[in-house]
C-alpha cells in the first residue's frame, strides 16, 4: 500500500469518512438542510477529487482496487446523480414530513458501495460493494416507515437482494473454483491460459448474470423494481434507479469485458436475450400502468435493456470498447433523463400517495409551465427523439450493436423504442392535452434540479462532443 | 470406503436432512433449531477441510449470535406458525421442478461434463486455514475488502436503527 | 488429510444445499425462514469457499468466508430489523400479506 | 404590310378575348349589364377582326406561320413552347368560331337580360360574359396552338367554361341540383375522353420525340410505314378524346343534358364550336390517320353509327333544345364519319354550314323559349310544373313571332338538306363520298339524314304551326332587336353558307389544300343530291301528315307512339344509354368508393389493421403472456387506443402478483434457463 | 453570405420562437405579430438564398460543413447545403409557414404563444431536414419535426385530437426508426455520413442495397403516405388545426418524397432500378385508391386527406420513373400539391371557422353568399384536378411523360391506370365544389355566412400567382431543378448500366 494506493480509492474514502462524520455531527444539527448542505460538499469534495485525478490509470492494492478512465467516468456519474440525489431529496423529505438526517448518511454509506463497484478489481470485492451499496438502499427503500408501501418495498427488496446476492457469492465461489483466484486480471489470464475449469463456469457466468441482472433490473430478475420504485420514497427511488443501475453496469462491464472477454461466445448470446426481453417486457408493461412512479420503474428496465445491448455488442472483441464506451454515454445520458423525470415526480407528489397517477399530471402544462416543459424534454428523452441526448444515447448503443453484428437485436431496440413513445407520450398528452388542476407548490431545490437535468438534456442532445470524446477515452477497461 | 469419506457422507446426510426438515417445520423456531444443526455439520465439514479458523467463526457468529438473534426474535414476534396451506400450488410444484432441475444440473456439472477438479485432496502446506494465515491475508492482500466490511456493518447497524425506531411525532 | 473425498463431492454437497436454501426461499411465506433459507444459501457458498480453498491450497478463499460470514450478520440486522418493524404495523410477517404493491 | 406583319398580330385573337374576360372579372359587377356584354362581345368582334386579317395574310403567303410567344415546359427532349400556327385550316375555324361567335354574343346580351330576370339573380349577369370570354379564349388556343399539349389546353379549357356555363343557375333544375350534375357530367365524361388524348400524347411523345404538330406530322411522313402501328395507336386515342368532346358514341351522353345551360351557351358551345373540336382536331391529324390502319374506319363506323342512333332519339323528344342536342350529335356524327372516309374537307365544311344554321336553330329556340317565358309571366298562369322548353306546351307561334319563324325554318330546311341551302351542299358533300368509298356508312347516312329530315319537320310542326296548346304560347311575342338581328345574319348564312364550298368552285377545298396536302377535290353526283332531297321531302311530307294534318293536343300521347309501338318506348328512353352507364360505371363506381372508404379504409385499414392487429393484436399477445386479465385496468379510461393497449399490456401486471416469492421463482427460472442454455449448447 | 445563409434560414425561426417567450402570454396580437414577423423575415432570408443560387451547378451550394462530434472514426457534421432537389421545398416551407400563421389570426385563440412557438419550431425542422446533408443532422431534424407537430396536433386539434396526435407520432416514428438503423448501417460501412460523400462513392453493393433501400422507404413511403401505410393520414388531418392541416399537407408529407429523391435514389440506385415497378405499383394503387376513397367522404377534410394519397401517388411514379421528365414533374408536382392541397386546407379552415362543421352534406349553394370565396376555391380545385394552364396539369403531365417512356417501371399500363386517375380526380374534386358552393342556398345557417375577408385573401392570392405562374410559365422552376435532377439521372442510368 502506497499513497498513491490511497490516492486511488481518495473519493471512496472521502464519502465514508464523511458518511461517519456526518452520522455523528447530525445528532447535533437542527436544521436538516444543513445534514444535506454537509453531504452535499462532501459529494463535491469527491467529485473534485475524480476529476483531478481522471485519467491516470492505476492498479492498486494489489489488484483489489483498479482505477481508470471508465471507472472515473462512472463515478463522475455516480457522484452527480447523488448531489441531484440530495438536492431533490431536501424538499421532499421536508415535505413529506420525513426529515432525518440518517438519510443523507446512508446515501453516502450506498454512494461510497457504488463507488467501489465501479473501482473493484475482485469479484469479492464487487460483492461487498454490492453489499454496501444495498442495505442502505434496502433502509432507504423503507425510510417513509410506517407507511405500509414503504415497509413493503423495503421488504420485497431486502429479501429478493439478499437471495439474489447468494447467487451471485455462491457465482464467485464457482469462478474461484475453477479458476483459482478472484481477482478479474488474474481470472482472465487463468481462462486465456487454459488453466480454468470451464464447466464449473457454465454455473457460475448465470450466477453472476443473475446477481448483477437484479441490480440492473434484467428480466427476469427485474420483478422486484415496479413494486419497490412504487413502494419506496420518491427521493430515494430518484437516487438509486440512477446510481444503483450504474453501479451495477459498471460491475456487469467490469467482470465480462475485463474477466471473461475469453467466453464472450458464451456469454454473448445469453445477454443477447436478456437484453430482449428486458426491453420488450419493460416497455410492454410499461403502457399498462398508470402511477407514474411504476412507468418509470418499468421504463428503467427498459433502458437497462438498452444498456445491455451494449454489453451484447462487448462480446465482439473489436468493438468492446466502443460498446463499453457506448455504454458509458448512455448512463451518463440516462442520469440527466431519468431523473429529471423523477424529479418532476417529487415535485408533484402529495402526501398519502397521492399525486402519483397519471391521470394527476393532467393540465400541468398551463398550471406549470417550465415543469411540464421540462418533463416533456424528459420523456422524449427516453424515447430517444431530437434535440435530446436520448437520442445520441440511443443512436451510439444502435450503432454498436449493429458494428457488432447483432442487427436483430437492434430491430428489437428500436421496435420497443416506438413502443416507449407510446406511454411516454402518454404523459406528455396529459399534461398539455388533459384538463386538470395538479396541485404543486414550487420548491426551490427541485425546480433547480429539473431545470438542470432539463438543460443537460438538452444541450448535450444538441452537443454531445465533450462528453462523447470523455465517453470514448474511457471505454478502455484495464485488464 | 475411507473413514473420511464415511464421515463426509455422514454429515452430508445430516446436513441435507436437517435442511429438508427446516425447510418443511410449520414452526419456525423448528426451522432455526435444523439450521442450527445444518451450521454445525458445515463447521465439521470446515474442520475436516482443513478450515479450523473458519469453522470456529462458523459456530461464534453463525450458530452463536446470528441464530440466536433468529430465535430471539421469532420469539419476540410469537410467529412461529404464520403458515397455513399454500395457497398458490402452482408456486410450490414450480419451486420443487425447478430446484429438481437445478441438483441436476449441478450434477452434470461435477459429473457428467468433464472438468478438472483436482482428484483427491493433497496435502497443505502448515498452518494452512490458521488464524494467523488468515489475518496476514486479511490485512494485507484484502485490506480494502476488510474495510469495506467494517463500512458495510456500520451502515446495517445504523439501518437497523432507523427502521426499527418507534417515532413518536408521527 | 482426507483421502476418499474429493472436491466432486463437496461441490455436490454445497450445490445440494444451495439449492434447498433456495427452495426454501420458494416455498415458505414466513420471512423469517425465508431469511433462513438465504443463509443456507450462503452457507452452501462457504462451503463451496472453503472446499474449493482445501482443493486448491489457496487460503484466500477461507478468507471470503470471512467476509461472506461479515456480510450475513449485516444482513440479518437489518433483514430482522425489517421483519420487527413490519410486524409491528402489519401484525404479521407472512410475506404473501405482504403484497400491496403489484400491477 | 407582308404577310408576316400580320401573322405576328395572331396572338392578338386570343389576347382580346382574355382581356375581356379580365375585364368583365375584375369590373363586370360595376359598370352595366350592356357595358359587360358590350366589351364581350367588342372583344369577339376584335378577335374577328384579327382573324380576317390572318385570312388576308394567308392570301399573301398560304403556307401560314408560327408564331412563338414563351417557352413553357422544357424538360429534356420534351419541349413545349406556347405558340400558334396560323395556317388555313385554323384560320378558317378562327372565322367561324369568332364570326358566329359573335353573333351569340350579341344575341346573348338580349337574352340573358330577361333570363336573368326569370331565374331571378340579375347580379349574375356579367358572369355569363365572363364565362363566355374565357371559353372563346379557351377556344381559340384550342383552335390555334401549335402542339397537341397548347389544344390540350385550350381543349381542356373549353371543357371548363362548358362546366361552368352549364351550371350556371347552379342552384336550378331537378332537385335544384340538375343543372350543377349536368355540367359535372360533361366535365367528367369529356375527361374520360381526355384520357384518350393524354395517352395519345405520350405515345406521341415517346414515339416521335416531339408533340409539335409539324414536327410530329414530318416525322411520320419520314418514317412511313415505320410509323404505321403508333399512327393507329395515337389515332385511336385521339378518337377517344374526339369522341368525348364531340359527343360521339359512347360518351355522348353528356351534350343533351348540357342543354341545362341558357340557350346562347347551347348555340355556341354545344353547338357551333366547342364540340366540333373534336372533328378539327381529328383533321388536323390527317396526316397522321393517313398513315393509320384500323382507325378510319372505326371512325367512320362510329360517326355514322353515331348520326343514326341520336337522330332516332331525336324523334322522340319534346323538349325543343333537347331535340336540337340530338340533332346536334347526330350532325357531329356526319363530321366524323366524313373524317372517317377521309373526306376532311367535306367534315370542315358541314361544320362550317353546321354551325351556321344549328347556331341559328338554338338561338331561334331561345327566342321561342324565352317568348313563351314571357307569355307565361304575362298571362299569370298557375301551372306548378311549366316548362317554357316544352314543345307540347307551344304550338301556333308562326304568328306570333314572324321574324323567328321565318329563320327557324330556314335552318331547319338547312339542317334538312333542302337544296340550295347550306345544309344541301355540305351534307351532300359527305354523301357523296361515304358512297364509293363506304356503302354501308353511305346507307346509315342516308338513314340518319331521313330521320333528320323528319324530327325537323316534327318540330317546326309542334311549334309554329297548329293553335297554342297553353296561354303561355297564346300570350307569346316576338323577341327584342338585340336578339332578332343575329338572328336575321345566322339565317343569311345559313342560306348561304354553301358557297363556301359550292361544287365547282370549291373554294373551301382550295384553301384547305395549303394545309392539308393530298386532299382530293370532290365530285358532285347528282343522283345522290336528287335522292336526298326527295327523301327529305318525303320525310318532311311524313311529318305533315302525322302532326300537321292533326295538331297534338296538349296532354295526348304523340301520334308515333301507338304507331312505333316498342321501338317508340326505346328511342324515348334513348335506347337507356343512360341508364346503362349508370348502371355500369356510375354505380359500380360509387359503390366501389364507398366499399373502398367503408370497408377497405376505414373498417379494414384503420380499424381493422390498426385498432385490430395492431393494437389488438399487441393486447392479444401480452393476455397470451399472462392469460389472465387484470380487471383493475379495465376501467381506467386514457383513450380508445390506449385503453386497448394498456388493457393488454397488464396482461404482463399479472405476472406482476406482488408475491416476493412469485418474483424469487423468476430469478429462479433465469438462472434455470441461462444455466440450461449453457450446458446445451 | 455562402456560409451563413442556411444556417440562418434554419435557425432563424428558432431566434423568433425564444423572442416570443419574452412578450407576456396576454398579449396575443403581439405575439401573432412577432411569430409573422419571423415567418416573413426567414422568407425573405429563404429569397435571399434563392438569388445567391447557381441553378447551373448540379452539386451543393452554399455548403456549411464543421465537425459537431465524433463516434469512434465517425465524424457527424453539422452539414448543410443546398441543391436543385430541395431547394423549391425550402422555399415552399418558409412561404407556407407566413401563409399559415396568417390563416391562424382569428382561429387559434387559446395558448398563442406556445402554438407560434411551436410552429416556428415546426418551421426550423422542416427547413433542416431539406438542408441536413450529413446523415445523422437529416435525421435529428426529421425526427425533431414529430415533436411540434405532435404539439400542435395534439393540443389545438379537433375531437379525437390526442388519438390522432399519437398516431401519427407513433406511425412516422415506427417508419424512421428503421431508417435510423439504415442509417448507423450506412455510416459504418461507407465511414461516413456525409450525404454527398455517400453517394460519390456508391460503395454498397447491391442485394444490399435492397434492404437499405426498404429500411430508408419504410420511413419515407409512411410519410408521403404511400398506399396501404396512410392510415395515420386522414386522423391526422381531421384532427389537426387548419394551419397544421396545410403545413402537414404542403410540406411535411413532401418529406417523404424529398427523401426517396435525395437518399433512396442517391444512395441506393440498383435497388431502386430494381424496384421502381413495384414502387410504382403502390404508387398507382394510391392514385386510384386515394382518389375513389376521397369521393366516398362526407368530411370535406377528409376528402382533401385523401386526396393527398392520390396526388402523392403522382410523385411517387414520376420519381421512381427515374428519368428526367418524370424526375422534374415529381419535384414541380411536389411544390404543386403543397400549393394546391395547401390552399385546400386553408379553404376548408375558412369555412369551418365559420359553421364549425365541415360535412358537406350541410352546405350546398355558397357560391350566393361567398363569390370571391368560390371563385378561389374553383382555381385551386382545378389546379388540383390538373387543368391545363395551371400549376397541377404541368406536374402531372410531365410525370406522366416520364412514367409512359420510363425503363425502369417497365410497363406503360402503370401510366395509363394512373390517367384513368386523373378522371377521378375531376370526380370528387367537382363533387366536392358542387357539395359546397352549387345547387339551392337552402340551409338557414349558410344563408348569413360572410364572405371572406381581406387578410383571407390575402393568405389565398399568393398561391393562387404561384398556381399560375408555374401552371403558365414553369421555365424557373424547372430550370432550378434541372441541374441536380439531370445528376441524379445520370446516377441512375449509370447504375443501370453496371447491373447489366
Amino acid at each position: 500500500m502506497s499513497s498513491s494506493d490511497l490516492l486511488s480509492v481518495a473519493p471512496v474514502l472521502i464519502i465514508s469518512v464523511w458518511a461517519i462524520l456526518l452520522l455523528l455531527l447530525d445528532l447535533f444539527i437542527k436544521n436538516k438542510g444543513l445534514t444535506a448542505s454537509l453531504a452535499a460538499a462532501g459529494v463535491a469534495a469527491a467529485l473534485v477529487v475524480v476529476i483531478v485525478r481522471f485519467g491516470s490509470d492505476q492498479v492498486a492494492f494489489s489488484g483489489m482496487i483498479v482505477a481508470d478512465t471508465f471507472s472515473d467516468f462512472l463515478q463522475i456519474v455516480i457522484l452527480i446523480t447523488a448531489l441531484l440525489g440530495i438536492a431533490v431529496a431536501y424538499d421532499y423529505l421536508r415535505r413529506m414530513n420525513m426529515e432525518r438526517g440518517e438519510y443523507y448518511t446512508l446515501m453516502l454509506f450506498t454512494v461510497a458501495g457504488m463507488l467501489l463497484m465501479s473501482l473493484a478489481g475482485d469479484l469479492i470485492l464487487i460483492f461487498l460493494a454490492i453489499e454496501l451499496l444495498s442495505v442502505p438502499l434496502y433502509v432507504l427503500s423503507g425510510f417513509a416507515r410506517p407507511e405500509k408501501g414503504s415497509e413493503e418495498a423495503a421488504m420485497k427488496y431486502f429479501i429478493l437482494g439478499a437471495f439474489s446476492s447468494a447467487f451471485l457469492v455462491y457465482g464467485i465461489a464457482l469462478i474461484f473454483g475453477s479458476t483459482g483466484t478472484t481477482n478479474m486480471a488474474g481470472v482472465a489470464a487463468s481462462i486465456a491460459g487454459n488453466h480454468a475449469n470451464l464447466t464449473l463456469l457454465t454455473i457460475a457466468i448465470p450466477m453472476l448474470l443473475v446477481g448483477l441482472g437484479f441490480k440492473v433490473a434484467a428480466v427476469p430478475f427485474h420483478m422486484w423494481t415496479p413494486d419497490v420504485y412504487q413502494g419506496a420514497p420518491s427521493a430515494a427511488v430518484a437516487f438509486m434507479s440512477v446510481g444503483a443501475k450504474v453501479a451495477g453496469f459498471a460491475a456487469l462491464l467490469r467482470i465480462f469485458v475485463s474477466a471473461l472477454p475469453e467466453l464472450s461466445q458464451t456469454w454473448g448470446p445469453v445477454v443477447v436475450a436478456i437484453s430482449a426481453a428486458t426491453m420488450i417486457w419493460g416497455n410492454v408493461a410499461a403502457i399498462a400502468q398508470s402511477n407514474i412512479k411504476r412507468m418509470l420503474a418499468y421504463s428503467s428496465i427498459a433502458h437497462a435493456g438498452y444498456i445491455l445491448m451494449a454489453l451484447a455488442a462487448a462480446a465482439d472483441p473489436s468493438v468492446s470498447e466502443e460498446a463499453v464506451s457506448a455504454a458509458l454515454f448512455y448512463l451518463f445520458a440516462y442520469l440527466f433523463s431519468n431523473l429529471g423525470a423523477w424529479t418532476v415526480v417529487l415535485a408533484l407528489e402529495r402526501s398519502e400517495g397521492r399525486g402519483l397517477l397519471i391521470e394527476d399530471y393532467a393540465g400541468l402544462g398551463r398550471r406549470r409551465p417550465a415543469l411540464a416543459l421540462a418533463m416533456a424534454i424528459f420523456m422524449l428523452s427516453l424515447i430517444g427523439v431530437p434535440p435530446t441526448v436520448g437520442l445520441i444515447g440511443k443512436f451510439l448503443l444502435f450503432r454498436v450493436t449493429i458494428d457488432a453484428g447483432l442487427t436483430g437485436l437492434a430491430i428489437v431496440g428500436v421496435v420497443t423504442s416506438l413502443i416507449s413513445a407510446y406511454f411516454y407520450l402518454g404523459v406528455v398528452i396529459k399534461m398539455y392535452m388533459g384538463t386538470g388542476e395538479p396541485e404543486s407548490r414550487s420548491e426551490g431545490w427541485l425546480n433547480r434540479s429539473a431545470g438542470l437535468t432539463a438543460l443537460v438534456t438538452f444541450l448535450l442532445g444538441v452537443l454531445p462532443g465533450p462528453i462523447l470524446i470523455l465517453a470514448r477515452s474511457s471505454g478502455f477497461l484495464t485488464p | 470406503m475411507t473413514v473420511e469419506l464415511a464421515i463426509f457422507l455422514g454429515l452430508a446426510v445430516v446436513a441435507v436432512g436437517a435442511s429438508i426438515a427446516m425447510l418443511v417445520s410449520r414452526n419456525a423456531v423448528y426451522s432455526a433449531l435444523f439450521l442450527v444443526i445444518v451450521l454445525f455439520a458445515i463447521a465439521v465439514l470446515y474442520l475436516l477441510l482443513s478450515a479450523a479458523f473458519i469453522a470456529m467463526v462458523q459456530v461464534a457468529v453463525y450458530a452463536g449470535a446470528i441464530m440466536v438473534l433468529f430465535l430471539f426474535v421469532i420469539m419476540l414476534l410469537g410467529t412461529e406458525n404464520v403458515e397455513s396451506e399454500s395457497r398458490r400450488p402452482w408456486q410450490f410444484a414450480a419451486a420443487l421442478v425447478l430446484s429438481y432441475v437445478l441438483i441436476i444440473q449441478f450434477l452434470v456439472v461435477a459429473i457428467v461434463l468433464p472438468g478438472d477438479f483436482g482428484g483427491e485432496f493433497g496435502a497443505l502446506v502448515d498452518g494452512f486455514g490458521g488464524p494467523a494465515s488468515i489475518g496476514i491475508l486479511l490485512f494485507k492482500e484484502y485490506l480494502v475488502p476488510f474495510e469495506v466490511t467494517s463500512l458495510l456493518l456500520l451502515a446495517a447497524m445504523v439501518g437497523a436503527i432507523v427502521l426499527t425506531r418507534r417515532e413518536s411525532s408521527r | 488429510m482426507i483421502p476418499g473425498v474429493s472436491m466432486i463431492h463437496i461441490l455436490i454437497l454445497s450445490g445440494v444445499l444451495f439449492t434447498l436454501g433456495a427452495l426454501g426461499v420458494l416455498i415458505r411465506r414466513n420471512a423469517i425462514v425465508m431469511f433462513m433459507s438465504i443463509e443456507l444459501m450462503l452457507n452452501a457458498a462457504n462451503l463451496a469457499f472453503v472446499g474449493f480453498a482445501r482443493s486448491m491450497g489457496a487460503l484466500s478463499g477461507q478468507v471470503f468466508v470471512f467476509f461472506v460470514i461479515a456480510v450475513a450478520a449485516a444482513e440479518v440486522a437489518i433483514g430482522l430489523a425489517l421483519i420487527v418493524a413490519v410486524y409491528r404495523n402489519r401484525g404479521s410477517i407472512d410475506v404473501d400479506m405482504v403484497s400491496d404493491l403489484k400491477g | 404590310m407582308t404577310a408576316d406583319t400580320l401573322f405576328s398580330l395572331a396572338p392578338l385573337v386570343i389576347l382580346f378575348p382574355l382581356l375581356g374576360f379580365v375585364f368583365n372579372l375584375v369590373a363586370g359587377r360595376r359598370i352595366s349589364e350592356r357595358g359587360a356584354g358590350i366589351v364581350a362581345s367588342a372583344a369577339v368582334g376584335l378577335a374577328f377582326v384579327i382573324a380576317i386579317l390572318q385570312f388576308v395574310a394567308l392570301g399573301l403567303d398560304p403556307a401560314g406561320a408560327t408564331i412563338h410567344i414563351a417557352e413553357w415546359i422544357a424538360i429534356g427532349e420534351l419541349e413545349v413552347d406556347w405558340a400558334l400556327q396560323i395556317d388555313t385550316l385554323s384560320v378558317t375555324m378562327l372565322l367561324m368560331v369568332t364570326g358566329v361567335g359573335g353573333l351569340i354574343h350579341i344575341y346573348a346580351i338580349g337574352y340573358m337580360h330577361d333570363d336573368v330576370r326569370f331565374q331571378g339573380d340579375p347580379s349574375r349577369f356579367p358572369r355569363f360574359f365572363v364565362y363566355f370570354s374565357l371559353f372563346m379564349t379557351a377556344m381559340l388556343i384550342l383552335v390555334t396552338g401549335n402542339s397537341y399539349l397548347t389544344m390540350f389546353v385550350g381543349w381542356e379549357g373549353v371543357g371548363l367554361s362548358s362546366y361552368l356555363l352549364i351550371s350556371f343557375w347552379y342552384e336550378k333544375g331537378e332537385n335544384g341540383i340538375g343543372n350543377a350534375l349536368a355540367g359535372k357530367k360533361a366535365f367528367i365524361v369529356n375527361r374520360v375522353g381526355d384520357l384518350g388524348f393524354i395517352i395519345a400524347m405520350l405515345i406521341t411523345f415517346w414515339f416521335f420525340g416531339t408533340l409539335t404538330f409539324e414536327e410530329v406530322f414530318s416525322e411520320a411522313e419520314a418514317m412511313g410505314a415505320a410509323a404505321v402501328t403508333a399512327a393507329t395507336a395515337i389515332t385511336l386515342f385521339l378518337f377517344v378524346g374526339a369522341a368525348g368532346k364531340s359527343a360521339q358514341i359512347p360518351l355522348f351522353v353528356w351534350l343533351p343534358d348540357a342543354m341545362a345551360g341558357p340557350t346562347p351557351v347551347s348555340a355556341l358551345i354545344h353547338a357551333a364550336t366547342m364540340v366540333t373540336a373534336g372533328i378539327y382536331m381529328l383533321v388536323r391529324n390527317a396526316p397522321l390517320l393517313e398513315l393509320a390502319t384500323v382507325t378510319p374506319n372505326v371512325i367512320a363506323i362510329v360517326g355514322a353509327a353515331t348520326a343514326l342512333l341520336a337522330a332516332s332519339i331525336a324523334v322522340a323528344r319534346f323538349d325543343i333544345k333537347r331535340v336540337l342536342a340530338y340533332s346536334t350529335i347526330s350532325q357531329l356524327g356526319f363530321m366524323i364519319a366524313a373524317v372517317g372516309i377521309g373526306a376532311y374537307v367535306a367534315a370542315i365544311f358541314h361544320l362550317v354550314a353546321h354551325a351556321f344554321f344549328k347556331a341559328l336553330l338554338f338561338l331561334s329556340a331561345g327566342s321561342v323559349i324565352q317568348g313563351v317565358e314571357h307569355g307565361h309571366h304575362h298571362a299569370d298562369s298557375a301551372e306548378e310544373d311549366f316548362n317554357p322548353n316544352d314543345m307540347r306546351v307551344m304550338g301556333g307561334l308562326r304568328t306570333r313571332m314572324k321574324v323567328t319563324f321565318w329563320v327557324y325554318l330556314i335552318g331547319a330546311l338547312a339542317l334538312a338538306g333542302i337544296p340550295p341551302l347550306a345544309g344541301f351542299f355540305s351534307k351532300d358533300e359527305i354523301l357523296a363520298d361515304a358512297s364509293h368509298v363506304n356503302p354501308a356508312v353511305y346507307w346509315v347516312l342516308v338513314l340518319a339524314a331521313f330521320l333528320t329530315a323528319f324530327y325537323m319537320g316534327r318540330q317546326v310542326l309542334m311549334v309554329f304551326f297548329g293553335k297554342p296548346r297553353s296561354k303561355a304560347a297564346e300570350a307569346t311575342k316576338e323577341s327584342p332587336a338585340t336578339m332578332v338581328a343575329p338572328l336575321v345574319a345566322l339565317a343569311v348564312l345559313a342560306v348561304g353558307g354553301g358557297l363556301i364550298n359550292a361544287p365547282g368552285l370549291l373554294p373551301l377545298t382550295r384553301f384547305l389544300q395549303e394545309t392539308l396536302a393530298g386532299i382530293e377535290e370532290p365530285e358532285f353526283i347528282a343522283a345522290i343530291a336528287i335522292l336526298t332531297t326527295l327523301l327529305a321531302l318525303a320525310s318532311i311530307g311524313l311529318a305533315w301528315l302525322l302532326y300537321g294534318r292533326r295538331p297534338i293536343k296538349s296532354r295526348a300521347p304523340d301520334p308515333l307512339q301507338s304507331r312505333l309501338g316498342p321501338v317508340w318506348i326505346a328511342i324515348r328512353h334513348r335506347w337507356w344509354v343512360d341508364e346503362f352507364y349508370d348502371w355500369l360505371i356510375v354505380r359500380r363506381y360509387v359503390s366501389m368508393a364507398r366499399w373502398l372508404a367503408e370497408v377497405a379504409d376505414e373498417r379494414f385499414l384503420h380499424d381493422w389493421v390498426h385498432d385490430r392487429v395492431i393494437a389488438l393484436g399487441y393486447v392479444r399477445a401480452t393476455h397470451w403472456l399472462a392469460s389472465v386479465l387484470d380487471l383493475r385496468f379495465i376501467d381506467r379510461g386514457f383513450d380508445g387506443l390506449g385503453a386497448l393497449t394498456r388493457r393488454g399490456a397488464s396482461g404482463l401486471g399479472v405476472l406482476q402478483t406482488g408475491y416476493v416469492r412469485n418474483y424469487a421463482a423468476a430469478v429462479f427460472i433465469g438462472l434455470v434457463l441461462v444455466v440450461s442454455y449453457l450446458l446445451l449448447s | 453570405m455562402e456560409a451563413w445563409i442556411l444556417s440562418l434560414v434554419t435557425f432563424f425561426p428558432v431566434v423568433g420562437a425564444m423572442l416570443l417567450l419574452f412578450i407576456r402570454k396576454e398579449r396575443e396580437a403581439a405575439i401573432r405579430w412577432a411569430a409573422l414577423m419571423t415567418a416573413v423575415v426567414t422568407f425573405l432570408l429563404s429569397l435571399l438564398m434563392l438569388s445567391g443560387f447557381d441553378s447551373s451547378d448540379p452539386d451543393l451550394q452554399m455548403v456549411v460543413r464543421l465537425p459537431w462530434f465524433s463516434i469512434g472514426d465517425l465524424q457527424i457534421e453539422y452539414f448543410l447545403g443546398v441543391d436543385g432537389l430541395s431547394i423549391l421545398l425550402v422555399l415552399l416551407t418558409t412561404f407556407l409557414t407566413v401563409l399559415s400563421i396568417i390563416s391562424t389570426w382569428t382561429a387559434i385563440v387559446e395558448r398563442v404563444r406556445e402554438f407560434m412557438i411551436f410552429f416556428l419550431l415546426l418551421e426550423t425542422g422542416m427547413v433542416g431536414v431539406f438542408l441536413g446533408m450529413d446523415l445523422f443532422l437529416f435525421y435529428v431534424f426529421w425526427e425533431f419535426t414529430l415533436v411540434p407537430m405532435y404539439f400542435l396536433i395534439g393540443v389545438w386539434g379537433g375531437e379525437r385530437r390526442m388519438y390522432a396526435a399519437i398516431k401519427f407520432f407513433l406511425y412516422t416514428m415506427a417508419g424512421s426508426i428503421f431508417m435510423l438503423l439504415a442509417i448507423i448501417w450506412l455510416g459504418l460501412e461507407g465511414g461516413t455520413f456525409s450525404v454527398p460523400d455517400l453517394i460519390e462513392a456508391q460503395a454498397i453493393p447491391g442485394n444490399l442495397q435492397f434492404w437499405l433501400f426498404l429500411a430508408f422507404a419504410a420511413a419515407f413511403a409512411i410519410k408521403v403516405p404511400m398506399w396501404p401505410l396512410h392510415s395515420w393520414l386522414p386522423d391526422a388531418h381531421v384532427e389537426a388545426p387548419t394551419a397544421g392541416s396545410v403545413i402537414l399537407a404542403g410540406v411535411l408529407l413532401k418529406m417523404g418524397t424529398y427523401g426517396f429523391l435525395r437518399f433512396n435514389l442517391g444512395l441506393f440506385p440498383e435497388a431502386s432500378i430494381r424496384l421502381a415497378p413495384w414502387v410504382a405499383l403502390f404508387a398507382v394503387i394510391g392514385i386510384i385508391y386515394g382518389a375513389a376513397v376521397a369521393y366516398a367522404q362526407k368530411d370535406v377534410k377528409k376528402l382533401v386527406a385523401y386526396s393527398s394519397v392520390s396526388h402523392l401517388g403522382f410523385v411517387m411514379l414520376g420519381l421512381f420513373a427515374l428519368n428526367i421528365q418524370g424526375l422534374q414533374g415529381g419535384i414541380v408536382q411536389m411544390i404543386n400539391h403543397g400549393l394546391s392541397t395547401g390552399a385546400l386546407f386553408l379553404i376548408v379552415g375558412m369555412l369551418y371557422e365559420r359553421r364549425h362543421t365541415r360535412d358537406m352534406d350541410a352546405f350546398g349553394g355558397l357560391w350566393r353568399v361567398m363569390p370571391i370565396y368560390a371563385g378561389l376555391t374553383l382555381i385551386v380545385v382545378l389546379s388540383s384536378m390538373g387543368l391545363p394552364g395551371l400549376n397541377g396539369f404541368v406536374g402531372e403531365f410531365t410525370i406522366l411523360i416520364g412514367s409512359f417512356g420510363s425503363e425502369a417501371i417497365g410497363s406503360v399500363w402503370f401510366t395509363i391506370v394512373a390517367v384513368v386517375g386523373v378522371i377521378l380526380a375531376a370526380v370528387y374534386m367537382l363533387y366536392m365544389f358542387q357539395k359546397l358552393f352549387l345547387g339551392p342556398l337552402d340551409n338557414d345557417k349558410n344563408k348569413v355566412l360572410l364572405d371572406i375577408n381581406r387578410r383571407e385573401i390575402f393568405t389565398l392570392v399568393p398561391i393562387v400567382i404561384l398556381i399560375f405562374w408555374i401552371g403558365l410559365y414553369p421555365r424557373p422552376f424547372f430550370g432550378l431543378t434541372e441541374a441536380s435532377v439531370a445528376k441524379v439521372v445520370e446516377l441512375v442510368s449509370s447504375a443501370a448500366i453496371t447491373m447489366r
